[in-house]
């Protein structure tokens, strides 16, 4: 029990990688990338946390009564918004990506294709999306 | 409560990989949102009220709601064909 | 790479960095023993400095209000930047208006909905505010609240269809409320400046233990935040439903809201 | 109460927040050049309190409490401030940078109701924020605004590959900002504290431990993926290329070496203490920085997209950067520092170029362009300039901070990174020379390898004039070749070591006067062999278009775009980080 949820955290963030790097939506892959983050928000909260400690809000027991750590309770909630912010703004990206390019799939959008209109263009030298394959 | 919070952080591992392996984004969403709501439970359990309830409305309802949106968007719209 | 490399090289780069992860939990302490010092400290401190009940809420507006000031203008970033991208395309003037295809009839909503919407709305709104106001004494505060309080504004949504919804709420109100909230937020830093104190003291008289009205300054920031808050996280869900509304056939309305 | 210049302190981040609340909140009622005017008046404020920020802090670090939570018992309660003079001067040269790129993009985002000027400056203020604090989550807030600003910006054109630059670039630094806030976490666990004194003091009390060795790890890695180190820099080909040219100015300029100027800052003050961190460094920044030098010039080389092109001279340079940091010396350090400033400087003149090519060629392509360049040619001008000092002309900032690096290394005896520094720095100058030849002498008619690059039709808005554009470009060159050698050589001693926490030293070494020059020959000639190739006789030209064509492939193929392909070489690189922190 004791490494628990440092080991969840890690297999998290793990999995959530493994995730990113098969992904073949941009939608499911930033579901992919909230996986990720939710092993940051496990990690903190479980190094703050301590048996037999209350929630650190004195409102039904008195101040002194042991609490767990209410700093990693903040730095969550800010990595709360921080998680929020980019889904919406990855998600945004998404659609208009999809609109432009047809495709939500990863390995058929591409930032920057090679092109030939110079005079004396090689074929042998193109390195274009041609020569990957769809697979 | 001792064996409640071991348990808690496994379901949270699982709901977690459940969302990596739907691979159908129809579908991952009802993941996100139940992996949302297994974490605020797990934060509230670890006595992280704050967290949870932040958890609760941004990862169960703001985030999924959004992505349903964007699935929405992507399949009502053809792209199109300008670039 | 094919995708089957790609696989083979996060493996192994899983494989050299799994030693060192067990390492690292190993050295850690063991889940639930202690807590770091800082946050003892503060949980001892704090009650008493700053009349307040809710450690998360002082560390957040008072000790480190400079973090949830950061966090503040993140989410306006964040916003402002949702807007740009999607009217890039659909350009700033349409947005004023609710765009309706033309020749398309309105889906008449059943009595029921709109009549439990209109029920829902308030409650939600009520339990927004409660969320907002006790954020010094009970869990939440403005962020958890302004989310509530923007996800109450869908039921007018769901409940008055797109184009009432889309007639209460006016986009440049929404920047408002958010750069105002923004604003009030950043002026409570600088506002104990003139007076000689630091950025961010708090100044004002800090009320009674687990009142309502305790904590000074944090309950204007946190009203700060709620209205950031409330007004960015409306003006995302309006900017991604305008996304779906150039379609074809629109969908129902009513059936995203599962 | 503090005291009149620390209490200067909160301002600089403040300023810009409040005016872009106040632009957000009234966006609908600014008169068309308002947002103009507003945020280039609250860039160059920021510039001159930082410098005066600067200049105040010669005598010590200026330190500053928020919220009034001074350290009570020894235990750091709020989040604090701390000012050297190096991170002032950094400051500085960062809001004056965004104040001539507000000049160069004049009314050029005049229909987004200032919403591209609020981005912008709320990119200032973390950026501010990020040079000051000295709490480690505070760090982390500015490195995450940063982060979410840039990432909208990077976007703005909308086209398909802007997005898909965007989206690469978004999921890439979203992972860096988990792996630093993981590390935080840990370090944050095992000090019992945030603030960069106190984990630094615990640090150095603790001996060897796996935790803080695993928290560096991960901030580090997060750091360099900022500052786009091999194998971390994939996403900045793709963001830096599509990026509207105004914001590639401030990214390449600033935003880059803000990473790197973060890993120095971390790894000297805050895990400095530990023996296995700093037994790890060297081998880790200046195996990296050098491997990144060169490929980053190679890549650079083979370009025909002119932003394209800057950006991996930009991934090269910051190889340079990284390689001062690791000879972990006051000399090596302080070299990096002036090299930030001086880059920045160049390198944001050089995107401006690319932006006024843009504007009134409406073309980006270096080979689209030959000749295109005659009617501007105060612009060919300043190119050149431009791609002699990239390439370390003996002459200005940027040369002053690479002769201080290579001082730094020469005397620790890095022959290997010392050559691959000038070979990286020639590179990325042949690079830029022979697009200037090619645009604005309108030479080499018949490209080589660089024809199979990837490019794209892409233009901005001409709604401004030549001059307009131009000024701001040859001010940042201008201070480049203009700011007194003098004034550095007399500051930095003290600044560097005030940065590094370490005791003043007297003076810094310099490298060998050649080897500049070495570069500058090698710059010119591998510009003129890509404009004169046909010229050449077949000797010469066989065996390196043989040499070239191979690898070359190989490369492109690595720089994919694909986010699958990234993110596993981002696994690679934090195990190799950690491998090296190991073994260490």
């Amino acid at each position: 029990m004791s490494v628990l949820p440092y080991a969840v955290a890690a297999w998290l963030f793990g999995i959530g990688l493994y995730g990113i790097a098969t992904s073949r939506n941009f939608i499911h892959l930033v579901g992919c990338l909230g996986v990720c983050q939710s092993a940051t928000y496990v990690l903190l909260l479980g190094l703050g946390y301590r048996w037999g400690s209350i929630a650190p809000i004195f409102y039904d027991h008195p101040p002194g009564t042991p609490a767990v750590d209410p700093v990693m309770q903040a730095l969550v909630l800010t990595d709360i918004v921080v998680g929020a912010t980019l889904t919406a703004l990855l998600l945004v990206l998404t659609i208009q990506a999809y609109k432009r390019g047809g495709s939500l799939d990863p390995e058929k959008l591409r930032p920057m294709r090679a092109v030939g209109q110079s005079g004396r263009d090689r074929g042998s030298n193109r390195v274009g999306d041609g020569e990957r394959k769809a697979s | 409560m001792t064996a409640i919070l071991p348990l808690l952080f496994l379901f949270a591992a699982i709901s977690g990989t459940a969302v990596v392996l739907v691979r159908d984004p129809a579908r991952q969403v009802f993941a996100i949102a139940v992996n949302g709501l297994v974490l605020a439970i797990l934060f509230d359990a670890l006595q992280a009220p704050d967290v949870a309830l932040s958890e609760l409305a941004v990862g169960t309802a703001a985030v999924p709601l959004l992505f349903l949106v964007a699935l929405m968007a992507v399949k009502t719209q053809p792209p199109e064909e300008d670039s | 790479m094919s995708p089957n490399a790609r696989i083979v090289l996060l493996a192994l780069a899983g494989l050299v960095l799994l030693p060192g992860a067990a390492a690292v939990i190993a050295g850690l302490p063991a889940f639930g023993s202690t807590i770091a010092q800082y946050g003892e400290r503060i949980n001892a401190v704090a009650p008493e400095a700053r009349h307040v009940a809710n450690m998360v809420s002082a560390i957040n507006f008072d000790l480190r209000g400079l973090d949830t000031l950061g966090e503040e203008f993140m989410l306006l970033a964040a916003i402002t930047g949702t807007v740009v991208l999607l009217r890039g395309r659909r350009g700033e003037g349409n947005t004023e208006r609710a765009m309706r295809r033309p020749g398309r009839a309105v889906i008449p909503r059943s009595e029921a909905v709109v009549l439990a919407c209109r029920i829902a709305g308030p409650l939600t709104a009520l339990f927004g505010l409660y969320v907002v106001l006790h954020a010094t004494v009970t869990p939440g505060g403005g962020f958890q609240g302004g989310v509530i309080l923007a996800s109450g504004t869908l039921l007018i949504y769901l409940g008055e269809g797109y184009a009432g919804w889309r007639d209460a709420i006016r986009s440049h109100w929404l920047d408002a409320l958010e750069g105002g909230g923004a604003l009030l937020f950043a002026l409570c830093g600088l506002a104990p400046m003139l007076t000689g104190a630091a950025f961010m003291q708090n100044i004002l008289p800090l009320g009674t233990f687990r009142d309502l009205f305790s904590g000074g300054l944090m309950l204007v920031e946190n009203l700060g935040v709620a209205l950031a808050v409330t007004g960015g996280f409306t003006q995302l869900f309006l900017e991604f439903m305008e996304e779906t509304r150039e379609a074809r056939e629109p969908e129902e309305p009513g059936e995203e809201s599962a | 109460m503090t005291a009149f210049p620390a209490a200067l302190l909160p301002l600089p981040v403040a300023i810009p927040l409040v005016i872009c609340a106040a632009m957000l909140a009234t966006a609908h009622f600014l008169p068309g050049r308002l947002p103009d005017i507003l945020a280039t008046l609250a860039a160059l404020s920021v510039a001159v309190l930082c410098g005066a920020i600067a200049v105040h802090a010669a005598d010590g670090p200026l330190v500053y409490w928020f919220g009034g939570w001074e350290p009570r018992d020894g235990v750091h309660l709020g989040i604090g401030f701390s000012v050297d003079e190096a991170s002032g001067w950094v400051a500085a040269f960062i809001g004056l940078l965004y104040a001539l790129t507000f000049v160069f993009a004049w009314g050029f985002f005049d229909r987004t109701h200032g919403h591209f000027h609020i981005l912008m400056l709320l990119f200032l203020a973390a950026m501010v924020g990020f040079c000051f604090t000295r709490d480690m989550f505070n760090l982390f807030v500015w490195f995450e605004v940063m982060s979410v600003a840039a990432f909208a910006l990077t976007a703005y054109h909308l086209a398909e590959s802007s997005l898909a630059g965007a989206i690469n670039f978004t999921v890439v630094n979203s992972l860096a900002g988990f792996l630093m806030l993981g590390g935080i976490g840990l370090i944050y666990a095992q000090t019992g504290t945030l603030d960069f004194e106190g984990i630094a003091a615990a640090v150095a009390q603790g001996g060897r431990d796996p935790v803080v060795a695993g928290a560096f790890c991960l901030v580090a890695s997060a750091l360099m993926i900022k500052g786009a180190i091999v194998p971390f820099q994939f996403w900045l080909a793709d963001a830096h290329a599509v990026a509207p040219s105004p914001v590639s100015v401030i990214f390449s300029g600033a935003m880059v070496s803000l990473g790197l100027f973060g890993l120095a800052k971390v790894s000297a003050v805050v895990f400095g203490g530990s023996d296995q961190v700093r037994h790890a460094l060297p081998a880790l920044l200046i195996g990296l920085g050098s491997f990144t030098a060169l490929l980053g010039g190679w890549m650079a080389l083979l370009q025909r997209h002119l932003k394209r092109m800057l950006a991996f001279s930009t991934i090269s340079h910051a190889g340079i950067m990284l390689t001062g940091l690791g000879a972990l010396s006051v000399n090596g350090t302080g070299g990096m520092l002036v090299y930030v400033v001086g880059h920045g400087l160049v390198k944001g003149a050089l995107f401006m170029i690319a932006g006024i090519l843009l504007a009134t060629q409406a073309s980006i392509d270096e080979i689209a362009l030959r000749g295109l360049g005659r009617g501007i040619w105060p612009a060919g001008i300043a190119m050149g300039l431009a791609g002699l000092l990239l390439c370390g002309l003996p002459l200005g900032v940027l040369d002053q901070g690479t002769r201080l690096v290579q001082g730094a290394l020469a005397q620790q005896g890095h022959g290997i990174a010392l050559a691959a520094g000038a070979i990286g720095a020639a590179l990325t100058g042949a690079a830029v020379l022979r697009a200037a030849g090619r645009i604005f002498l309108g030479l080499g008619p018949d490209p080589g390898d660089e024809a199979g690059a990837p490019s794209e039709d892409e233009r901005e808005k001409a709604n401004r004039p030549l001059w307009l554009m131009l000024a701001p470009c040859c001010v940042l060159l201008a201070l480049d070749v203009g700011v007194p050698a003098g004034l550095i050589e007399h500051a930095l001693p003290r600044a560097a070591s005030a940065f590094l926490h370490r005791p003043a030293v007297e003076t810094l070494a310099e490298g060998p006067g050649w080897l500049p020059w070495i570069s500058v020959v090698a710059a010119l000639a591998g510009a003129g062999y890509g404009l004169f190739r046909r010229r050449l006789p077949a000797l010469v030209v066989r065996p390196v278009s043989a040499t070239q064509s191979a690898p070359t492939r190989a490369l492109e193929v690595l720089h994919s775009g694909l986010i699958g392909d990234y993110v596993a070489w981002l696994g690679v690189g934090v195990a190799v980080v950690a491998g090296v922190l190991a073994l260490a």
